[in-house]
């Protein structure tokens, strides 16, 4: 509650949804996450023969729906090269990793797209673009994009 | 990663749902106007603002005349009683914070103010609540006042005769 | 200037509690994609797309047109974001009007969406503000004392909103996309509905849906080349006021009276009774119907019950209101505007199957949002204006 | 199309947090500044149009009350985006071709001390795949900086040299939060907080607000000696996944400027919505600028940036600066989403 110094009376204000939001991801993105509990990484193929990884719902160049079939689906990965990057000096509580890492933009193997993940690689001078890298799993996996906890120097 | 606690979710068959748990923490000030009232709600006062076009008292004030955009720097001490304009009766709990149920819900129109306040209605049966009923504030303990006008815990029937239709039927 | 500009596909989801089987994209692409195949267009023959919803909070995501670009076929044009409170579906129709009347697109997609489930709709719309007493009795505790006070003004009967509260879900027993289908529904059933917010029963107030409805505007060469009837734009109109001043009048508000002399003067109506052939209006809580009547001129100040009460507002009666079902039936919040634009548009293709009113040439699409301070209409015609 | 021209422009005293003043109170003295400049009375504006984020103030509709700033009675004609104001100001133009109404003011707001900018930014993303990462808005555009370095061969003094020109132009702009004299030197001897950027390459946060009001061809030269006509306004959005995106460039940028006809004529100053240095030099190369324009002579988002009235601005100073004389053809640019994802650009002109 206010401070009741000062001209203006300030409070703190949480906004959160008891419980968090619970989404339903649908069947492409599901097909991602689920592929992910088993530590498999697919991609879905568009009709142009592209592959999206992580696996849009709707092709970006044309909107066409895609990952209508079950063939559509591709295995690629698990190691991909790096496309762009960023490092963390100081994460955030919110980050995925809470010593110094890399944001990194992934081209999975058998890819045509980026996928945003944390690069765990020690160093800022251990990074660069087009190098190696491959997921590091988590033990406990439930389909959720942080079953992959990170990714590492292949 | 609490946004992992989905477990319960999907059991072993395809994941269709995931948890996305979201807190964001704000520090919010209350404006120069509306802190000056909550300062004289603090301090057991209800200071509504006039408008200095049209001279309408706000209460609660917004530290502005909605019709003519200016600031009400204006204040104006009301007593803390009024008259229940309208009101509906609650039968479900919606909040942990609201009262035990039944409870009424009602806009009330402090005497001198021009636009009306929601308060809770108690003191008495919830039937017996109606369109007209003088009421008066029950305020916390003192001890418990803060900035807000929570400090006003409900508003209760002054014994008054109930006020004409007429005195309130152009402020619903 | 002044293109004329007609509705030329609609589509809409199933509206349910919760759509489990989609993600957010996939709720209103589906309902994109079904106005596109009514329109026999694709995403490429589309100029610009305009998206609404009521508060991102419901979903937690902040501008979702940009998490939606990909999914309503966007990329490369232009895409706007509306949001005003519960009209916010009226206004993203007219917005995009808009676009098509100046002559700027030729093709606009509209949709508009909200995904209940992924939170709650009490918590999404009186999430606890600093500095204010908590809000501890949902949109109803607002909405019922002004119930109330229309009561007291205009003398209404206490059984008029259950009577709204049956012929709407009767309505919706019609309508494959509604939310509710209440097949036993009758005036014991309401009245024997727990009382929310005395005086109103549960089965008296909106459920809370997820769905989507998209439309496709055309100008007037657009609309000459699509399959089906369009739906001309005879007339829009939107009002704003402010939520809370001196002398508000809020079971009556200016906002409304205003936007609709606006929409019926534009659209050559003068007596809305008996110029149009039937309406879909935001009515939230079953008294909002004889409040509406009132308001948007189809009688004389007090009168609305009566017109309720006559049976004239039923599917069978001289004014059908709602004939969808309405707010009552579906409520995907962010959509229910332009759901109520879209059913206005249907009727006068004749493309509204079971609930198709006979003959229906003229009629209104109405939304209100905020506490009752924003208002959006349009008027829609089987004839070119 | 019915010609639309800038005839006022207001906005606050942007300041780092502004605690004292709630959004109605920051916004009501600079709509009474904007309808002064004008000579217009409340009662004359014929449409209204506002652009904010709910998210700003952690409560849904947050845009309501502020309407108690615009004096809304008798009721108006009106409506809001849930976008940065310069998309209101497109919905206002629309709105004035259709020939019934002469007038629109336009406002946006935001006070981005309240909460945690970084992290609200975050839930824009693909809710999915990305959000529950919470990259923050610093970490996505420090991605496409390096994408833009490492495909240009730019080098991070390059970035800083924007820095430098921001803050000197900002010096002349009151409103201005960062400005003043350095060099890119001093900059780079910043540590970056998330390489390649620098604080020194992000924007400040800021609370303010910005009203433009709008007019049609003969009222906009009845109100002002020499309004700023809006002579092409055009905006696209873009794929959402920056991993499907060609990083170094901005191609709704592009796209937006060749239909709002930006290469049509000499540009003689461009203000741009670049919250980051590196979005100047993407955002710079898509308008085909040559370096004959003046770049953000304002200061630009790396001077002050109250968000929602950030891209309305850069429309608001380039006006401005047209109208005084100070150039014959101006663009303006403003940006929403992650990486540039959506882009307007609008051309102004003298007489």
């Amino acid at each position: 509650m206010g401070d009741g110094a000062g001209e203006t009376l300030i409070d703190e204000h949480v906004l959160e949804f008891p419980g968090g939001y619970k989404r339903s991801v649908g069947p492409v993105v599901g097909r991602f996450l689920t592929g992910l509990r088993d530590q498999q990484l697919v991609g879905v193929r568009t009709p142009a023969g592209r592959v999206l990884v992580p696996p849009a719902e709707y092709d970006p160049e044309t909107s066409a729906a895609v990952g209508e079939r079950p063939e559509d689906f591709v295995p690629v990965g698990p190691e991909g090269v790096v496309t762009t990057w960023a490092w963390v000096r100081e994460p955030r509580p919110k980050h995925p990793l809470d010593r110094p890492f890399a944001w990194a933009l992934i081209r999975l193997d058998g890819a045509d797209t980026g996928m945003l993940h944390a690069l765990d690689a020690g160093t800022e001078d251990a990074v660069h673009t087009g190098m190696r890298v491959r997921p590091r799993w988590r033990a406990e996996r439930v389909g959720h994009i942080t079953d992959i906890e990170c990714f590492e120097p292949a | 990663m609490s946004g992992r606690a989905i477990e319960d979710l999907n059991e072993d068959g395809p994941v269709t749902k995931m948890h996305a748990p979201i807190r964001l923490e704000y520090r919010i000030g209350a404006g120069t106007a509306q802190s000056r009232f909550l300062r004289g709600v603090a301090e057991g006062k209800l200071l509504g603002q006039k408008c200095p076009v049209c001279s309408k008292v706000y209460m609660p004030p917004r530290g502005s005349c909605p019709i003519h955009g200016v600031p009400t720097e204006e204040e104006v001490e009301l007593p803390d009683r009024g008259t229940v304009t309208t009101f509906c009766v609650v039968n479900i709990p919606f909040s942990d914070l609201a009262p035990e149920v039944p409870y009424v819900c009602a806009q009330v129109l402090l005497d001198g103010a021009d636009t009306a306040l929601f308060g809770l209605i108690a003191g008495m049966p919830a039937r017996e609540v109606r369109m007209g009923l003088r009421v008066r504030a029950e305020w916390a303990p003192r001890e418990e006042w803060t900035y807000n006008l929570g400090n006003i815990k409900w508003w209760e029937p002054t014994g008054e005769p109930d006020a004409d239709y007429d005195a309130y039927k152009d402020y619903i | 200037m002044s293109e004329r500009c007609a509705v030329v596909g609609v589509g809409q989801t199933k509206h349910k509690s919760a759509r489990t089987d989609v993600s957010i994209a996939g709720l209103v692409r589906e309902a994109a994609r079904k106005a596109l195949d009514d329109a026999e267009m694709d995403w490429s023959d589309v100029d610009a797309v305009v998206i609404g919803k009521a508060p991102d909070m419901f979903e937690g995501v902040v501008m979702p047109e940009l998490y939606l670009a990909d999914a309503l076929g966007a990329v490369g044009k232009p895409m706007m974001r509306v949001h005003t409170a519960g009209s916010v579906g009226g206004s993203t129709a007219l917005v995009a009007t808009g676009l098509v009347q100046a002559g700027i697109h030729e093709r606009v997609l509209v949709a508009a969406f909200e995904k209940q489930s992924e939170s709650d709709a009490m918590w999404a719309l009186t999430v606890s503000q600093p500095f204010s007493a908590p809000l501890v009795a949902g949109a109803g505790g607002y909405f019922a004392p002004l119930i109330r006070g229309y009561m007291r003004r205009s003398g209404a009967p206490d059984h008029i909103g259950m009577l709204v509260a049956v012929k709407d879900r009767k309505n919706a027993l019609r309508n494959p996309n509604a939310h509710l289908h209440l097949h036993d529904i009758d005036m014991k059933m309401v009245e024997e509905s727990p009382m929310l917010w005395e005086p109103l029963r549960y089965l008296e107030t909106c459920p809370s849906s997820d769905g989507a409805c998209a439309i496709v505007l055309g100008n007037e060469a657009t609309a000459a080349k699509v399959p089906r009837r369009p739906a001309w734009i005879h007339g829009t109109a939107m009002r704003s006021e402010p939520t809370m001043f001196a002398g508000r009048d809020q079971v009556n508000p200016q906002a409304g009276k205003d936007c609709a002399a606006d929409v019926f003067r534009q659209a050559g109506v003068t007596d809305p009774r008996r110029d149009l052939d039937c309406a879909e209006v935001y009515v939230p809580f079953s008294w909002y119907e004889p409040m509406w009547l009132e308001n948007l001129g189809f009688c004389a100040d007090g009168d609305g019950w009566k017109l309720t009460e006559s049976g004239a507002t039923a599917f069978d009666g001289d004014i059908p209101w709602n004939p969808s079902g309405g707010v009552l039936s579906s409520n995907p919040i962010g959509a229910s505007g332009l759901i109520r634009f879209a059913e206005a548009a249907q009727q006068v293709r004749g493309e509204a199957g079971d609930y198709q009113v006979d003959g229906a040439r003229r009629a209104l699409g109405h939304a209100y949002g905020g506490g009752s301070q924003f208002f959006a209409m349009w008027v829609v015609g089987s004839d070119k204006p | 199309m019915t010609d639309v021209a800038v005839v006022a422009f207001a906005q606050s005293k942007h300041v780092a947090a502004d605690p004292n003043r709630n959004e109605v109170e920051m916004l009501m003295p600079v709509v009474a500044e904007a309808l002064e400049q004008a000579g217009l009375e409340r009662e004359e504006i014929g449409f209204v149009c506002s652009g904010s984020c709910d998210y700003l103030l952690g409560v849904p509709f947050s845009f309501v009350t502020a309407l108690d700033a615009i004096g809304a009675w008798p009721p108006i004609r009106e409506s809001h985006v849930e976008q940065d104001a310069a998309w209101a100001l497109y919905e206002a133009w629309v709105r004035l071709q259709h020939g019934d109404v002469d007038t629109a003011l336009v406002y946006g707001f935001g006070k981005s001390s309240l909460g945690d900018l970084h992290e609200i930014m975050t839930l824009q993303l693909d809710p999915y795949y990305l959000e529950p990462l919470w990259p923050d808005m610093v970490s996505m555009a420090a991605l496409q900086a390096r994408a833009y370095l490492d495909a240009t061969g730019k080098t991070e003094r390059d970035l800083a040299e924007v820095v430098v020109r921001s803050r000197a132009a900002a010096a002349s702009n009151p409103n201005a939060i960062v400005a003043g004299t350095t060099t890119a030197d001093a900059l780079l001897k910043e540590q970056t907080t998330i390489a390649p950027l620098r604080t020194s390459d992000c924007p400040p946060i800021t609370d303010g607000a910005a009203v433009v009001i709008l007019a049609t061809a003969d009222r906009a030269r009845a109100i002002s000696e020499r309004p700023a006509w809006i002579r092409g306004i055009d905006h696209r959005i873009e794929a959402h996944s920056i991993g499907v995106r060609d990083l170094a460039t901005s191609r709704s940028t592009a796209l937006a400027a060749g239909r709002a006809g930006a290469a049509d004529d000499k540009v003689d100053l461009a203000e741009m919505h670049a919250q980051f240095s590196h979005e100047e030099l993407i955002v710079r190369d898509a308008l085909g600028l040559d370096d004959s324009a003046t770049v953000n002579p304002s200061g630009g988002p790396l001077a002050a940036n109250p968000v929602m009235a950030t891209g309305l601005i850069r429309i608001g100073e380039a006006a401005s600066r047209i109208s005084a004389g100070g150039g014959d053809r101006a663009v303006a640019h403003a940006s929403s989403g992650p990486c540039l994802q959506h882009n307007l650009v609008a051309v102004l002109e003298g007489e």
